[in-house]
């Protein structure tokens, strides 16, 4: 019989009744749905047990305790750590953005040297034995020479014991030139030191402050120890405190006060001597604390008096006396000092106003007031025994011309270190340790920063990080990240007391990198001789524990160190630098009508750090879109230049020019234009680099003659339509 | 047989986030997204299309320099309850992916039984769900961080703020080893809360008066759980979506913000709630 | 070559003319099957759409052409049950528009959700509050019903008829033809119904929420109303765009009249329904909650209260007067201007019920959001159209779609005999390839 | 269709009549048994060949002895499943809470023998394979079960406690799910309460345990957000 059509018809149809009637087509759909529920391309983090470790940030100067949370091996959430005497539980953005960096694809995972051309970021693989020749050589070389002088170290800070080691590596080598990232630290520690008569920096008891006087501190925008001001900021709050926020733009710290007072941008100095003048005139100054007022009080009145203070800074003569009078009333007034988040100096004219305004409250160290402290010093090594050639070194001057001429009071002037670099200096720059720092994006006039870097014929990076620096070095020897590594954190930032925090290792070393600390000895100890003996500790975590001998103990149980009965340093001081000039804005009016200031913000970091991506995915549409970077514009000015909400113009400085988005805000006083800070990174990953506009590209320092420190506040800037 | 299961009344849990403390950092954007296993992308600039459970508004009183001001609002789920739990998203999920609980007042979100047709967020008027346009990424080796109490969702599901239950869950088992019913205070707080620096946020159980968020908010049940609070309102209060996060503010303007108001009327005030 | 397929008593085009359109159509349909595949293997990331437009041009699309194919079952109603017997003559049609359209909105929605592998999930995981879920119900079980009414054209193909079986299976699902179209009209009812309900039951979005009638909002009953009085209105477009492209008349006026007048009060009731609810919503609703028309219409870069009168005056008022009135219906192209604003208004009604919906910001610190579709979201909207077009172009050449065009087109004697010839002496096709 | 193409092709033969006549009469029976045979070959595809195909197996790393574990460390099954002070369970045990004991061979098997060369001695974890794994999106708690509702282990993990062998490990190619999970019987029959651990099981059980509770606005049943996360 031959199978016609019908019959093969009915197999058909036979056949789909069977499937039907079988498990088969019903499983497929219910598995086929299951799979999408958990499709092999969707991670599943593995379960385990969850332990919670204690450890220290050291992401920003702030020293919060942090406990992170582990399953197994794996570090899945930094959290603040509570009971911490900084933090008590609560954290910052960049705190929990840790694991991001921790874990991020833009670690250096291992050493390398360059192979490509430099910058252009071909590098080969090495192994540690090899970078160490590499390094130790190329020291030993220049310093047989005689030129252990032209070999500078840049760190991050200069306190606690990692810097402590490179500072004595360069001592026992022969160089002069340890440098630290510039910072308001600069100046505060001047002023004290012109104020005070003594070395030490100053304290700001916030939470018993019953009256706040802010000329531009950023203290909620990440001023001082981010958290705690936070913290002290609702503090405020809840005990009605009037906070005074002085600053030409409508920052978040000036909404979060119970008053924002416009000023002209770069005249907050005049402002706080105008208010010392009412205070004087009016006798609700307390000249207890203050020596050396007699022979200024007739200057003081006569260029201070409220009409000329209104003229200079913009703000109301009436509202001057009011505020003064307000806060020279005050049972515990406090003004603050230090733009944004205080991370550039201002010049020695404002620091010493505003604390002198203080101390004309009566109210130095002080509940509620301002103190003025001691570093903890608990670092005691033995000198450094040096040999011929080192003592031949250290003789030479530093390259910054720091301690030296019209700089006798800057300890660092690192904002001189690319001019100095590019011709200016006493003697060429051969070798340049870079530590903890990124100068190739936050110095002021970056692209001349990256010019001087290409002429630096060596430079070593040790950062763990693929920042902007590295991407100019010679030769990686990446650092493990806080997480993986012991540090002691001795905290400044602000605090009334000494602290020292301590980082612990709370995950393995995720790559091939080595402790920094660790990487020093071993140098010293390859390079031998009077540089091996500066170094008697067979590893770091001895000298670490050497070092902090009793303190030790503590920070081992509880992970920080307070001490809360500091003496200050003096009890009252002795009035200076207010003779000082104001420092100006670079660039002309005519050519540049408009004013440019950089503005901080909490979730960006500005500093060493590169933005995790969690950071940046929270920063508004108003800052950053797509790789465009705005500015923000009062409407007025804008509509001046025919420009509306989003547009694209060029903006221009004496510096240098970028093409921004403009964002109408009605905070900001007309003829001002602000740019945040931290943006625009070449280095790193996708989710970082390029995106809107490095705001240290368009400003260049201006130099505070009476410090040598950079004071630029901003820069005269004009807007096309683009 | 069907019984409660909740020992005693039920829990309500719901937030109050104080306006004049919040400064708009973001840490609370930040802990949610690494608590809760947020994926991100390059470009995350796109606000539509970039997930975070909670988002930050920025609110500004319209008045020019420099009389201006301005005033941060974050934005979790509002864990509506509407009508009998008849929030506007739980009702409309053909699936009954999203659901309503009477034992603790969440609404919750569950990824691997939605099928992505996104009704619900065309329901929510807060735009407190986020679809996953894309599969998640992590870039190698970030894929460590990822905590396994949260499950990471995949592409085409939508997703949103749990109030953190797996914290609840986790508090739960604990409870279950000390022989507690239910669980305390301070074992069931939201990542957000935990690390607000400002202190801004409280969370807890608005049925119980020993805690913080009862204190502070005093809802009313018999006035549509509206606070007693002067200083508090909610988001859209007159829409009826009866929300569980609670908002304060000092500020008239911002406490108008709130909601939406014809000209002659005035702040606070309410037509008749809607179901 | 294929005359054996086609109808006793009518001529049909050659067949290089009937492939080139085919061809034509089929490429547009390529496109929009390249972008359908798209979207289903790398995502929904491949439109416009974002979480402020959860619901966009598909969506719309879905609803547009659920409420165009209104036709099928409306219609279905009048012949069957109501028992006006000339629309014999146009019910084909309307069934086959009808079939079209929702197969159609099956496909989109198939590619609107995210997990097209657990759609299924609607059915079997079904949340009896969701109108989406008695949307769905309704929607399959009504395909299913409009397949059913199909199949019985299909067989009356001249091959197909000469089968015993299948010839007398046509008949008797004729016969019972009254049952499905009750059943139809009961489901469709609930569906168009549903689609209202979407956007009604929206309580938190002032612009879209509606009052209604116990768990029904007004728009449940809006969209019923619109979809049985535009419906028509389209059914008779596409007749008469099918008489322009075949050049040749195929429905007798009377019979279009008859529609065409229906429909107009159809049209005419909905839009009087439509102004006192926008009227209601407009002064009590949306006010209740703190918001206004201004709030609406205003502060945006395209919705405008032009929107509203096109809607509702050019898509309502004008084309219910033209069809009510005798005169101006008899009038061809007065006819057909009224059935294109219909199909206009209503298209522009089902938009603003979606699209608008989601562009409006709700809370006062929020943003107008406006969107426009991808060019993945726009193949992927013609598709249908393609898809549409084939089988209309297909089932008019080889079905008796038309039961008058014979007789409004005689074909001379010799020529018929020409044609019986010719299928006689070519047996041995096979409808492959037609 | 198929009815028009024959009778296209009938008309191709000289007599067209004849066969077409031959055809309509004779071919009844055979339809009936090609159905016949269509239904029972798809019948035989979905329940016999289907499961082989959906189904894989692994060997777990090697072989262990529930029975002896029981007998030797005693404490039952909380030896060395237990409870951690957070409230959340061990599950397998981790390396090294093998080590306590297994520091050395104990006995001379010779998967003794590789457990101790192979892990511990490298102090690599053992990658065993959880019969009872759920999927990512279920959050099960043991201490809900165990310690609450004081159920046996028995009740979802069967007699695993006696066994001596470990059974190869079988998991669903498409969702790769365990079958413990998913379901050892085809058909979807239960014998004992542990051959399937889907959703559907769990309602069952807190059903029948009288637990049903209704605070799901939806389905008045539990809430979603109870087991799952």
């Amino acid at each position: 019989m031959k199978v016609d059509r019908r019959s093969f018809l009915s197999f058909v149809i036979g056949g789909a009744a069977g499937t039907a009637l079988s498990p088969l087509p019903w499983k497929l759909m219910d598995d086929s749905s299951i799979w999408s529920q958990m499709w092999p391309w969707t991670p599943v983090p593995p379960d385990g047990e969850v332990v919670y470790e204690d450890s220290t940030c050291t992401l920003c100067p702030g020293g919060c305790g942090i406990s992170v949370r582990k399953v197994d091996s794996r570090a899945v959430k930094i959290e603040g750590q509570s009971g911490h005497p900084v933090n008590d539980g609560s954290i910052c953005i960049l705190g929990l953005s840790g694991l991001q960096m921790l874990y991020g694809p833009t670690r250096i995972k291992s050493p390398m040297k360059r192979i490509g051309e430099r910058g252009e970021g071909k590098w080969q693989k090495i192994s540690w034995d090899e970078a160490f020749a590499i390094l130790t050589e190329k020291l030993t070389d220049i310093r047989d020479k005689g030129e252990a002088h032209t070999v500078a170290a840049l760190a991050g800070s200069d306190s606690g014991t990692v810097p402590a080691l490179i500072q004595r590596f360069m001592a026992a080598y022969g160089s002069p030139n340890f440098m630290r990232s510039p910072s308001y630290r600069d100046v505060d520690e001047l002023t004290v030191k012109a104020l005070f008569g003594a070395d030490g920096r100053t304290g700001f008891d916030v939470e018993n402050a019953d009256y706040v006087l802010s000329f531009g501190s950023g203290f909620v925008d990440g001023w001082g120890s981010p958290v705690r001001m936070f913290k002290a900021a609702s503090l405020w709050k809840e005990k009605d405190i009037p906070v005074v926020q002085v600053e030409p733009r409508l920052s978040n710290s000036a909404a979060k006060a119970t008053r924002w007072i416009p000023i002209n941008p770069g005249t907050e100095a005049d402002l706080a001597l105008g208010i010392a003048a009412v205070m004087v005139a009016n006798g609700i100054a307390d000249t207890g604390d203050v020596s050396g007022l007699s022979g200024w009080e007739n200057d003081l009145l006569a260029n201070y008096e409220p009409q000329k203070v209104a003229q200079t800074t913009g703000i109301d003569a009436a509202v001057i006396v009011e505020v003064a009078k307000g806060f020279a009333r005050a049972d515990r007034p406090l003004a603050l000092c230090g733009r944004g988040k205080a991370q550039t100096a201002v010049s020695l004219r404002e620091t010493a106003a505003v604390y002198i305004l203080n101390a004309l409250t009566g109210n130095i160290n002080q509940e509620g007031g301002m103190w003025a402290i001691p570093e903890a010093d608990y670092i005691q090594w033995p000198d450094v025994a040096t040999d011929n050639l080192a003592s031949a070194g250290l003789d030479q001057p530093r390259l910054d011309g720091a301690g030296t001429g019209k700089y006798t009071d800057a300890r660092y002037l690192t904002n001189r270190l690319a001019d100095s670099v590019n011709g200016g200096g006493p003697y060429p720059l051969q070798v340049l340790l870079v530590a903890g720092a990124n100068p190739c994006h936050y110095l002021p006039d970056t692209q001349h920063v990256k010019a001087a870097f290409a002429r630096i014929p060596f430079i070593v990076s040790f950062s763990s990080f693929q920042d902007e620096t590295a991407a100019m070095a010679d030769l990686l020897m990446p650092d493990h990240v806080y997480l993986e590594r012991y540090e002691d954190v001795p905290v400044g930032a602000g605090l009334v007391q000494q602290m020292i925090g301590l980082s612990k290792p709370v995950v393995s070393p995720q790559f091939n990198t080595r402790h920094l600390g660790e990487v020093l000895i071993m140098t010293a100890k390859a390079m031998g001789g009077s540089i091996a003996d500066a170094f008697p500790w067979d590893d770091y975590e001895t000298c670490l524990e050497e070092t902090l001998a009793e303190k030790w103990d503590t920070l081992m149980e509880t992970g920080v160190w307070v001490r809360a009965d500091t003496d200050p340093v003096a009890g009252s001081i002795q009035l200076a630098g207010l003779d000082a000039p104001a420092v100006q804005a670079e660039g002309d009016v005519n050519s540049f009508p408009l004013l440019l200031v950089p503005y901080d913000s909490i979730q960006l970091t500005s500093g060493y750090m590169g933005e995790a991506p969690f950071m940046i995915k929270a920063v508004s549409d108003t800052v950053i879109q797509g790789t465009d970077g705005f500015i923000e514009i009062n409407p007025l000015t804008a509509s001046g230049v025919g420009l509306g909400e989003g547009d694209r113009a060029t903006l221009t400085t004496p510096r240098g020019e970028a093409l921004v988005r403009v964002h109408l805000f009605e905070g900001i006083q007309p003829g001002v234009l602000a740019m945040v800070r931290g943006l625009g990174h070449t280095a790193y990953d996708g989710y970082l680099a390029g995106k809107g506009v490095n705001v240290n590209e368009l400003i260049g320092p201006v130099e505070d003659p009476s410090t040598g420190f950079d004071a630029a506040w901003g820069i005269r800037a004009k807007l096309d339509k683009a | 047989m069907k019984q409660a299961q909740t020992h005693g009344t039920p829990m309500k849990y719901g937030m109050a986030i104080d306006l004049d403390k919040c400064t708009g950092c973001g840490a609370c954007m930040v802990a949610c997204m690494a608590e809760n296993n947020i994926p991100f992308k390059e470009d995350e600039s796109d606000k539509r299309v970039s997930i975070t459970w909670m988002r930050i508004f920025k609110l500004t009183n319209g008045k020019s320099f420099p009389d201006s001001d301005i005033c941060y609002l974050p934005r979790p789920c509002q864990h509506c309850e509407g009508h009998e739990g008849h929030s506007p998203c739980v009702s409309v999920c053909p699936a009954t992916a999203t659901d309503y609980s009477r034992e603790t007042g969440i609404v919750s979100q569950i990824v691997t039984r939605c099928f992505g047709c996104r009704y619900c967020m065309g329901a929510c008027p807060y735009h407190a769900r986020y679809f996953n346009w894309w599969d998640p990424v992590w870039p190698d080796g970030m894929e460590k961080y990822l905590s396994p109490d949260v499950s990471p969702r995949m592409r085409g599901v939508v997703e949103k703020c749990s109030f953190c239950f797996h914290r609840y869950q986790l508090a739960k088992n604990k409870a279950y080893l000390d022989g507690e019913r239910r669980v305390p205070e301070a074992a069931y707080q939201t990542a957000c809360t935990q690390a607000c620096p400002a202190g801004a946020i409280v969370f807890g159980d608005l049925n119980n008066p020993e805690h913080q968020v009862h204190q502070i908010v005093k809802p009313d049940s018999n006035n549509g759980n509206r606070s007693r609070n002067p200083k508090a309102f909610r988001l859209l209060e007159r829409t009826g979506t009866n929300t569980k996060v609670y908002y304060l503010s000092s500020r008239e303007w911002v406490r108008r913000a709130g909601d939406n108001y014809l000209a002659h009327e005035k702040t606070g005030q309410l037509a008749k709630l809607h179901h | 070559m294929d005359s054996a397929l086609i109808p006793k008593g009518v001529k049909r085009c050659p067949m290089w003319q009937f492939l080139l359109g085919l061809g034509i159509v089929g490429a547009v349909l390529a496109w929009g099957v390249y972008a359908m595949l798209l979207c289903w293997f790398k995502g929904l990331n491949q439109t416009n759409m974002n979480d402020y437009y959860g619901f966009a041009l598909w969506i719309w699309a879905d609803l547009a052409v659920i409420a165009l194919g209104g036709g099928a079952f409306f219609s279905g109603l009048l012949k069957y049950i109501i028992g006006k017997d000339e629309l014999k003559n146009i019910i084909n049609y309307a069934v086959l528009i009808g079939f079209i359209c929702y197969s159609s909105a099956l496909l989109i929605l198939a590619i609107d959700i995210g997990q097209p592998l657990r759609g299924w999930f609607i059915f079997w995981h079904a949340n009896v509050h969701s109108m989406l879920t008695e949307v769905a119900f309704c929607l399959s079980a009504y395909f299913a019903v409009l397949t059913i009414e199909y199949i019985p054209l299909i067989l009356e193909n001249r091959q197909l008829d000469k089968v015993p079986f299948f010839h007398n299976l046509s008949h008797n699902m004729h016969e019972t033809m009254a049952v499905f179209a009750a059943t139809g009209a009961f489901l469709s009812f609930f569906h168009q119904g549903s689609l209202g309900g979407v956007a009604g039951v929206l309580f938190g979005r002032p612009f879209a929420f509606r009052e209604g009638l116990l768990i029904w909002p007004w728009t449940f009953f809006l969209f019923t109303w619109s979809a049985a009085a535009y419906g028509p209105s389209f059914t008779l477009l596409i007749t008469w765009i099918t008489e322009k492209v075949a050049r040749k008349k195929l429905v007798k006026d009377n019979v279009v009249e008859l529609l065409a007048k229906i429909s107009g009060w159809m049209i005419f009731t909905y839009t009087i329904a439509k102004i006192c609810d926008t009227t209601r919503w407009a002064n009590i609703t949306a006010p209740g909650l703190g918001q206004n028309l201004a709030d609406f219409y205003t502060g945006n870069a395209f919705y405008g209260y032009w929107i509203l009168f096109a809607e509702i005056i050019l898509g309502g008022v004008v084309p219910a007067i033209i069809l009510i009135s005798a005169p101006l219906r008899k009038n061809p192209t007065w006819r057909v201007t009224a059935f294109f604003l219909g199909v206009m208004g209503v298209s522009l009604n089902r938009w603003v019920m979606v699209l608008q919906v989601m562009a409006v910001p709700i809370m006062p610190f929020d943003t107008w959001a406006l969107y426009y579709p991808s060019w993945q979201e726009v193949a992927t909207t013609i598709l249908p159209v393609a898809y549409g077009i084939i089988l209309i172009m297909i089932s008019y050449r080889y079905l008796p779609i038309f039961p008058q065009e014979a007789e409004l087109n005689p074909i001379e004697e010799e020529t018929a005999m020409a044609v019986e010839a010719h299928t006689e002496s070519t047996p041995d096709l096979k409808p492959a390839n037609a | 269709m198929s009815t028009l193409d024959e009778k296209a092709k009938a008309g191709m033969e000289d007599h067209a009549a004849h066969g077409s006549d031959a055809k309509e009469s004779g071919a009844g029976g055979f339809i009936i048994l090609f159905f016949i045979i269509g239904f029972a070959a798809s019948m035989v595809l979905g329940w016999v060949i289907f499961p082989k195909l959906l189904y894989s197996q692994k060997q777990q790393p090697l072989n262990f002895n529930h029975a002896l574990h029981v007998e030797e460390v005693g404490e039952g099954c909380e030896g060395c499943h237990y409870f951690r002070e957070d409230g959340s369970f061990s599950g397998i045990p981790k390396l090294a809470q093998c080590t306590e004991c297994h520091e050395e061979p104990m006995g001379d098997t010779e998967d003794e023998a590789t457990f101790v060369e192979q892990y511990v001695a490298k102090e690599r974890e053992v990658p065993w394979l959880s019969y009872s794994r759920q999927p990512d999106c279920v959050f099960f708690s043991h201490s809900a079960h165990v310690i609450g509702a004081k159920m046996d282990c028995v009740v979802c993990h069967g007699h695993i406690g006696e066994s001596e062998v470990s059974r190869p490990y079988e998991y669903n190619r498409i969702t790769g799910y365990s079958r413990d999970i998913w379901g050892k019987d085809i058909a979807g029959l239960k014998k004992n309460s542990w051959d399937r651990m889907k959703m559907d099981d769990c309602a069952q059980c807190h059903k029948e345990a009288g637990m049903i509770h209704t605070s799901s606005v939806q389905t008045d049943r539990d809430a979603c957000f109870v087991c799952h996360k």
